[in-house]
């Protein structure tokens, strides 16, 4: 099946995305899972990068900080910690 | 089972990419919290978005960005890329919406917990 | 609680099975020969500089061939940020700025 | 000590993220990027000089009027683009059936409607991220 | 100027309240102006879906193609103009108007203030305008977009109620919701996947061409479609957002969720069922056992729940789950009689439900009391409400002469032609379990002693948008006509084997 | 076909007139709703008049692309007949027993507009029209039904709602496999199903249609509600209950066998065997449950539901005499049973009594009164000077001559357990000692009085002369045989 590099590259990628959303599903505190959630967004545009979609990577890339301060101010606005 | 594993490494973004879509799907149903909830919501949209992405991708293609130097080259499909530039603009004003409505009952009933809520609604 | 979460993780692994079988039969990823490889994106990769004058395949079609559902697109954004306000804004100043 | 750091490398920053910003925007047409990315990345700057500098400061530069313009009339603007095409005796949002001059390609100005309409939707994104962080930011009303 | 305007008729009808509302936050001090023109944009509205409804009537059912940006069908976006759009256009406007009549006068008391009943309006005009673009598009991933503006203005309507309890329904509404719109996305995904086509017509013919090298994938963008459109439109046992949301929301608000914007997922179900799959398609995959199976399940079970509540909006609000049952059930019987069935009950059930809301709202505004144990007397005190009221119950319980009767006739016919005993029985236990919910409301506001309170039938517009919506009941009852031959000419062309 | 039209309006225009003037006074909204009722009664015995003397009166038209029409036929018009004449009578009775009660409004606004549809179900000329107006019917007599608004009213409300609408249901489903066989509803071109001949799935809709209006017609399992609805007032019980609604029921039944089906095509079928047995059930064990009643009206109740399948009876055996038989008691029951009814309210007005068991010495009190009752009483056994002596006759000869001498039988030891039912309480009630009883408000009220004597009287007169009713008898039997 002759996978090349940038397989091999994008499959470890989809890797860590799995990880990370596992983790933000087990980690309790909010403020961390919505840092995970910036690190999940940008390894995704990443994976865009990889399959040739720079416009995707760029767009996804600046929409998941957007989302990730805003999940942080509001973060700051109600309770951290989930119970 | 050997021939399901063997297509799904050939297919390993779409694998992958449902596998994200049922981790985002377990934690919105699954985890009370409503931001949980919201990032649930996001893994799962995202999720698709690497399925479309996927779909158009060409293996060793380029960019699709016309190259004049290059006249040979294969370029990759463009459109499932076109569509998820209006797909990730979708989830941003969802997300904005929902964490809007989530200060809202913060400020209403002080946790941001849907069962706590629900017991102190029907209280 | 703990049983309903495993009952609800049992019904999810059934549902993944189910999903990947059903990608397992997708056509391969990244190959040229594709479905969604036709006339369709042939167009638009051939045409688009003529037809539309801009070297980006993607914003050619995001801003011309397909602007309807881009306009829709930031309507969306407009929607969201109604509602937001809509739902933040719950009193309102009299005589303040809007 | 430490916001007056911070305040100076904004100062020094924060206009060439919006360049950035804005080149983004503006040559969607001819390299990756677009009217989205650029009009949140002029946003998040807008966003950082609220963060850094306080929100009445933030307020102050882009007021709450504005933004409320440029939401409507920003999304109205794609509208009247598209009637531009039927005002040419073309459909809804036709650009290059409409008569209209694409330009040369690759340059700034090609592409007919296409940059116009960019523009339009980017600086309506930064005024929608501006307004949802603002709005999320506010105390109490 | 004229021709012009015809022309481009198909696309008017959507743009022009999304243009509106884009202008509407300007004038946010002058209420009477915005709604001024949101009620002029309505009547325009019926005007323009009248129109064009007459035009598809001339040409006998073909429809009107319009290719946006002048781009051909598989490469742009296609809206096409047929029967089916010019019912549902027909539907959405003619309830819109007595809505935004009814809204016309207490807005601003029931979001509390000016600014917001504007942002209110908004909101509704955008929902009026994602609907009417859901009634004409014939390309899958717009029906995606117009999907979210319409999910999204439905939840800001339903947040726009100044409670706590309206923001929670709205989150949940808005989350299940979301997940509904990622399974369509995925359904699309799916076909684009193996067909290459957004455009419906040709994603239809490069479908049945080559489903049967993906049977799995098939059946699961189906799955997919019928799941994330069935949480939208609210099928059973995924409805359970719609109670809290439609009882929470301001009246006018409840009114077109309930009447309108299930209606208009189902359209959406019903365009990529029958437009895309096709008939054969479905019937292979034996979806239509399941739609029925479904659409039975949901109209007992949403019945029963209607039947033990004691809110009243609430009980409108299960009872508008019953009906969604309805819809379903004659998707899945899939013949000629049941989907007429279907479209008309939709229309009607669209008329009823919005009288029924306005109504309660009516009551609820002017009496204070939300529970259907405390409404006695109130036929006495609020006598056009009431009457309003009960000519909506009626209807839609299915008595000969309103309009409800109609579209239960044809499902019947269509069960019969099915050979689906079991569905005639649930229909006709529907029709009595509905009279059983809906009656003691009736019984209770007539024949029980009135309290000494002060009560009173609301205002003029109120009024005058509920005697429209009681008339329209009437007139669809008694003389259909034209809802009717669109209604089945619509089947009809559903029903083509592509 | 004016006067169809006039007939039909007349009720339902006096009963809107007297719901829109809500401060008249009593005398006035009494002469109101009686001159209704007597022109709804005068132009309905011109329709009839007109029917028997062979002319044809046809409304027809189309409510949304299904065509519904009014065209009475003999069968129609002799229900309408029936109807009009006890309106008339019940309307007189009720200014007597209403007066000084609460509601009078709504009471008559309703009273009149129930008037209406029955007439409208009498003379509907389809299926259609025929469900409509049935339909129409459970709504507009709801209101009488709940009259006293005590809880147990609302009970009962409740109750007839639920069984009339499921029944309405099964009529419904019952229509459309009809419609889809034929694409026709109208009676006039002779039985709907006939041309078809046999088919599968016949015996089901039969069945449908007999459980559907079988709800009002108060066959045996499915009687519940009419028990319950006795809290009525009386008019409202003895018209209603025992004669309109109840005969709606029954009317649609013999519009089903004759009508739809045919009774050729009847005979051909297995179900038509077992629906005669269905309806002596029904005979015999409502009777019986009736003689064990102590509350009058209870007692009056369940020996209605035995009486009305008498009517079914004679039209299930599918045979001219049977048919001859059926609609004799139409008409000789309804007299008769109206009296009982009568007799039963003012007894109950004056005296405030209801139980059978206390009733003893009231036949002094109320001479008149309990006179009537006997002679009702009398004619529910089928003693000859009454009517109801030759609708029996009939009946046993139909039932004899279709070879089911077991029904004849059925129809005597029925007439044996009537004895038992009401011939003891006359006895008692002249038998008894002269109580102190004391008279709430003086004697018996003319009001009251009149339309009661005149019916035992009208019995009276028919059993004597049964040729006054004999033609229109033998034009309904011509019309289906």
């Amino acid at each position: 099946m002759g996978f090349t590099a940038v397989d091999y590259g994008t499959m470890v990628m989809l890797l860590i995305l799995i990880a990370a959303s596992l983790a933000m599903y087990f980690i309790k505190d909010l403020l961390h899972a919505v840092i995970v959630y910036g690190a999940y967004s940008l390894i995704m545009a990443l994976v865009w990068l990889q399959m040739n979609t720079p416009d995707i990577a760029i767009t996804e890339a600046a929409a998941g900080i957007a989302m990730t301060v805003l999940m942080m101010v509001v973060i700051s606005r109600t309770s951290r910690k989930e119970d | 089972m050997r021939i399901l594993l063997d297509k799904l490494l050939v297919n390993y973004p779409y694998f992958a990419a449902m596998i994200l879509f049922i981790i985002g799907a377990f934690t919105v149903m699954t985890r009370s919290n409503l931001f949980k909830k919201l990032i649930g919501i996001n893994i799962m949209e995202s999720a698709i978005f690497l399925m479309f992405i996927a779909a158009g991708n060409i293996r060793g293609g380029a960019v699709p960005i016309l190259d004049e130097a290059n006249p040979q080259a294969v370029y990759i499909n463009p459109l499932p890329s076109a569509l998820m530039l209006t797909g990730i603009v979708v989830s941003v004003s969802v997300t904005a919406f929902a964490l809007a409505l989530i200060i809202r009952l913060y400020q209403s009933y002080g946790t941001t917990d849907a069962r706590r809520i629900a017991e102190l609604r029907k209280r | 609680m703990k049983l309903g979460t495993l009952a609800m993780l049992l019904i999810f692994l059934l549902a993944a099975y189910v999903v990947l079988v059903a990608v397992a039969e997708l056509p391969p990823y990244g190959m040229v020969g594709n479905p969604s490889h036709n006339q369709v994106s042939q167009r638009y990769i051939e045409n688009a500089w003529e037809e539309t004058g801009v070297l980006n395949m993607i914003t050619a079609i995001v801003l011309d061939y397909r602007a309807y559902d881009t306009m829709f697109e930031t309507i969306v954004l407009f929607t969201a940020v109604l509602a937001v306000i809509i739902t933040l804004k719950t009193t309102e100043r009299e005589g303040g700025g809007k | 000590m430490r916001d007056f750091i911070l305040k100076r490398v904004a100062a020094l920053l924060l206009p060439f993220i919006q360049m950035y910003g804005l080149y983004v925007i503006l040559h969607g047409h001819v390299s990756p990027g677009g009217s989205f990315a650029g009009g949140i990345v002029v946003g998040l700057a807008f966003i950082a000089f609220t963060t850094i500098y306080g929100l009445e400061r933030g307020r102050a530069k882009v007021p709450e009027k504005v933004t409320t313009l440029v939401e409507s009339y920003g999304t109205l603007w794609y509208g009247i683009m598209g009637m531009v095409g039927i005002f040419k005796g073309a459909p809804f949002l036709a650009n290059k059936i409409a008569g209209i001059d694409l330009g040369e390609l690759g340059a700034l100005s090609s592409g007919g409607l296409i940059g116009l309409i960019g523009l339009g939707v980017g600086i309506r994104v930064a005024s929608t991220m501006i307004t949802l962080f603002s709005t999320m930011m506010e105390e109490e009303s | 100027m004229t021709t012009t305007i015809e022309a481009h008729l198909p696309v008017f009808v959507v743009i022009m309240p999304l243009f509106v509302a884009f202008i509407l936050p300007t004038f946010a001090r002058r209420i009477r102006l915005v709604e001024g023109l949101v009620t002029a944009t309505t009547v325009l509205g019926f005007l323009g879906a009248g129109y064009l409804a007459s035009l598809v009537l001339i040409r006998n059912g073909n429809p009107i193609s319009y290719s946006l940006g002048g781009w051909p069908a598989p490469w742009g976006i296609q809206l096409s103009v047929g029967d089916l759009s010019c019912l549902f256009l027909l539907m959405v406007a003619s309830v819109s108007l007595p809505v935004a009549l009814f809204a016309a006068d207490n807005m601003t008391h029931e979001v509390g203030g000016p600014q917001r009943a504007t942002r209110f309006y908004v909101l509704y005009l955008l929902l009026g305008g994602a609907m009417a673009g859901m009634a004409v598009t014939s390309d899958l991933f717009n029906v995606f977009v117009l999907v979210e503006v319409a999910t999204l203005s439905c939840c800001g309507l339903v947040s726009s109620s100044n409670q706590p309890r309206a923001a929670e329904a709205a989150f949940n509404y808005l989350i299940l919701a979301t997940l509904g719109s990622a399974l369509i996305l995925g359904g699309i995904g799916f076909l684009y996947m193996i067909t290459g086509h957004l455009n419906m017509g040709f994603a239809s013919q490069e479908l049945n061409r080559v489903w049967q090298d993906y049977p799995h994938v098939v059946w699961m963008a189906l799955s997919f479609l019928l799941v994330g459109f069935g949480v939208k439109s609210a099928l059973f046992p995924l409805h359970v957002w719609l109670p809290d949301a439609h009882s929470a929301a301001p009246s006018p608000a409840s009114a077109i969720l309930s009447g309108l914007a299930v209606k208009g997922y189902a359209i959406c179900l019903i365009k990529v069922l029958f437009n895309v799959f096709g008939i054969a398609l479905i019937r292979d995959l034996s979806m239509h056992r399941i739609l029925t199976l479904l659409g039975m399940i949901a109209i007992i079970a949403g019945s029963l729940f209607a039947l033990t509540q004691d809110k009243l909006k609430r009980r409108l609000a299960f009872s508008t789950v019953a009906q969604v049952g309805y819809i379903f059930l004659g998707l899945g019987l899939a013949n000629s009689m049941s989907l007429t069935g279907t479209l008309f009950h939709m229309a009607s059930h669209a008329v009823i439900k919005s009288g029924l809301f306005l109504a309660a709202g009516a009551i609820i505004a002017a009496t204070g009391k939300d529970r259907i144990s405390e409404m006695a007397g109130v036929g006495k005190k609020m006598p056009i409400t009431m009457a309003v009221f009960t000519i909506c119950s009626v209807s839609l319980v299915g008595i000969p002469l309103f309009s409800g009767f109609i579209g239960k006739w044809n499902l019947l016919l269509g069960s019969l032609e099915a050979g689906n005993r079991l569905a005639q029985a649930v229909i006709i236990l529907g029709s009595v379990l509905c009279a059983g919910y809906l009656f003691p409301i009736i019984r209770v506001a007539y024949f029980e002693p009135a309290p000494a309170a002060d009560w009173q039938d609301p205002g003029l517009p109120q009024k005058t948008a509920l005697i429209l919506l009681a008339a329209w009941v009437m007139i669809l009852g008694a003389v259909p006509g034209p809802f009717l031959e669109l209604a089945k000419r619509a089947a009809l062309d559903l029903l083509v084997v592509k | 076909m004016t006067d169809l039209v006039l007939a039909l309006l007349s009720g339902a225009v006096g009963g809107i007139l007297i719901g829109l003037m809500p401060r008249a006074g009593n005398r006035l909204r009494n002469i109101v709703a009686l001159v209704f009722s007597a022109a709804g009664t005068i132009f309905s015995w011109r329709v009839a008049g007109a029917v028997f003397a062979g002319h044809t009166i046809r409304i027809s038209g189309e409510i949304a692309g299904l065509a519904w029409s009014l065209q009475p036929d003999p069968l129609g018009a002799i229900f309408g007949l029936i109807v009009s004449t006890l309106w008339l009578f019940a309307g007189v009775y009720s200014f007597g027993y209403m007066a000084g009660e609460h509601k009078q409004r709504t009471y008559y606004t309703y009273f009149l507009l129930a008037f209406s549809v029955t007439l409208g179900v009498a003379f509907s000329g389809n299926l259609l029209a025929l469900y409509l107006f049935y339909e129409l019917l459970t709504f507009v007599t709801y209101p009488l039904v709940i009259h006293e608004r005590s809880s147990e009213a609302m009970k009962a409300g409740a109750k007839y709602i639920v069984y009339s609408l499921s029944g309405a249901g099964a009529i419904l489903i019952a229509i459309i496999v009809v419609y889809s066989w034929t694409g026709n509803l109208d009676f006039a071109g002779g039985p709907l199903l006939a041309a078809g001949g046999l088919r599968p799935g016949l015996g089901w809709v039969l069945a449908l249609f007999v459980a559907g209006f079988g709800v009002k017609a108060a066959i045996m399992p499915l009687h519940r509600w009419l028990p319950a609805a006795m809290c009525a007032p009386t008019p409202v019980s003895a018209l209603l209950h025992a004669v309109a609604v109840v005969y709606s029921g029954v009317y649609g039944i013999l519009r089903v066998v004759y009508s739809v089906f045919g009774h050729e095509l009847m005979g051909q079928l297995h179900l038509s065997d077992i629906l005669p047995w269905v309806a002596s059930f029904t005979i015999l064990v409502g009777v019986i449950i009736a003689t064990q009643q102590d509350v009058l009206k209870r007692r009056l109740a369940y020996h209605t539901v035995s009486q009305l399948s008498y009517i079914l009876l004679g039209a299930f055996t599918l045979h001219p005499w049977g048919l001859a038989g059926a609609i004799c008691h139409m008409i000789s029951y309804s007299t008769l049973k109206v009296t009982l009814f009568f007799a039963a309210g003012v007894i109950a007005k004056r005296t405030g009594k209801v139980r059978v068991s206390e009733m003893s010495g009231v036949g002094w009190q109320l001479p008149r009164t309990m006179a009537a009752f006997g002679v009702a009483s009398l004619g529910m056994i089928g003693m000859l000077p009454l009517n109801t002596f030759w609708s029996k006759y009939y009946l046993m000869r139909g039932s004899v001559a279709k070879g089911k001498w077991q029904l004849a039988l059925v129809l005597i030891t029925s007439g044996l357990i009537n004895a038992f039912c009401f011939i003891p309480t006359v006895v008692a009630a002249f038998a008894g000692e002269r109580g102190q009883l004391s008279l709430e408000k003086g004697s018996e009220t003319s009001l009251m009085l009149a339309p009661m004597l005149l019916l035992a009287g009208i019995a009276l007169l028919i059993g004597l002369w049964p040729g006054l009713v004999w033609p229109g008898v033998e034009a309904v039997v011509d019309w289906f045989f």
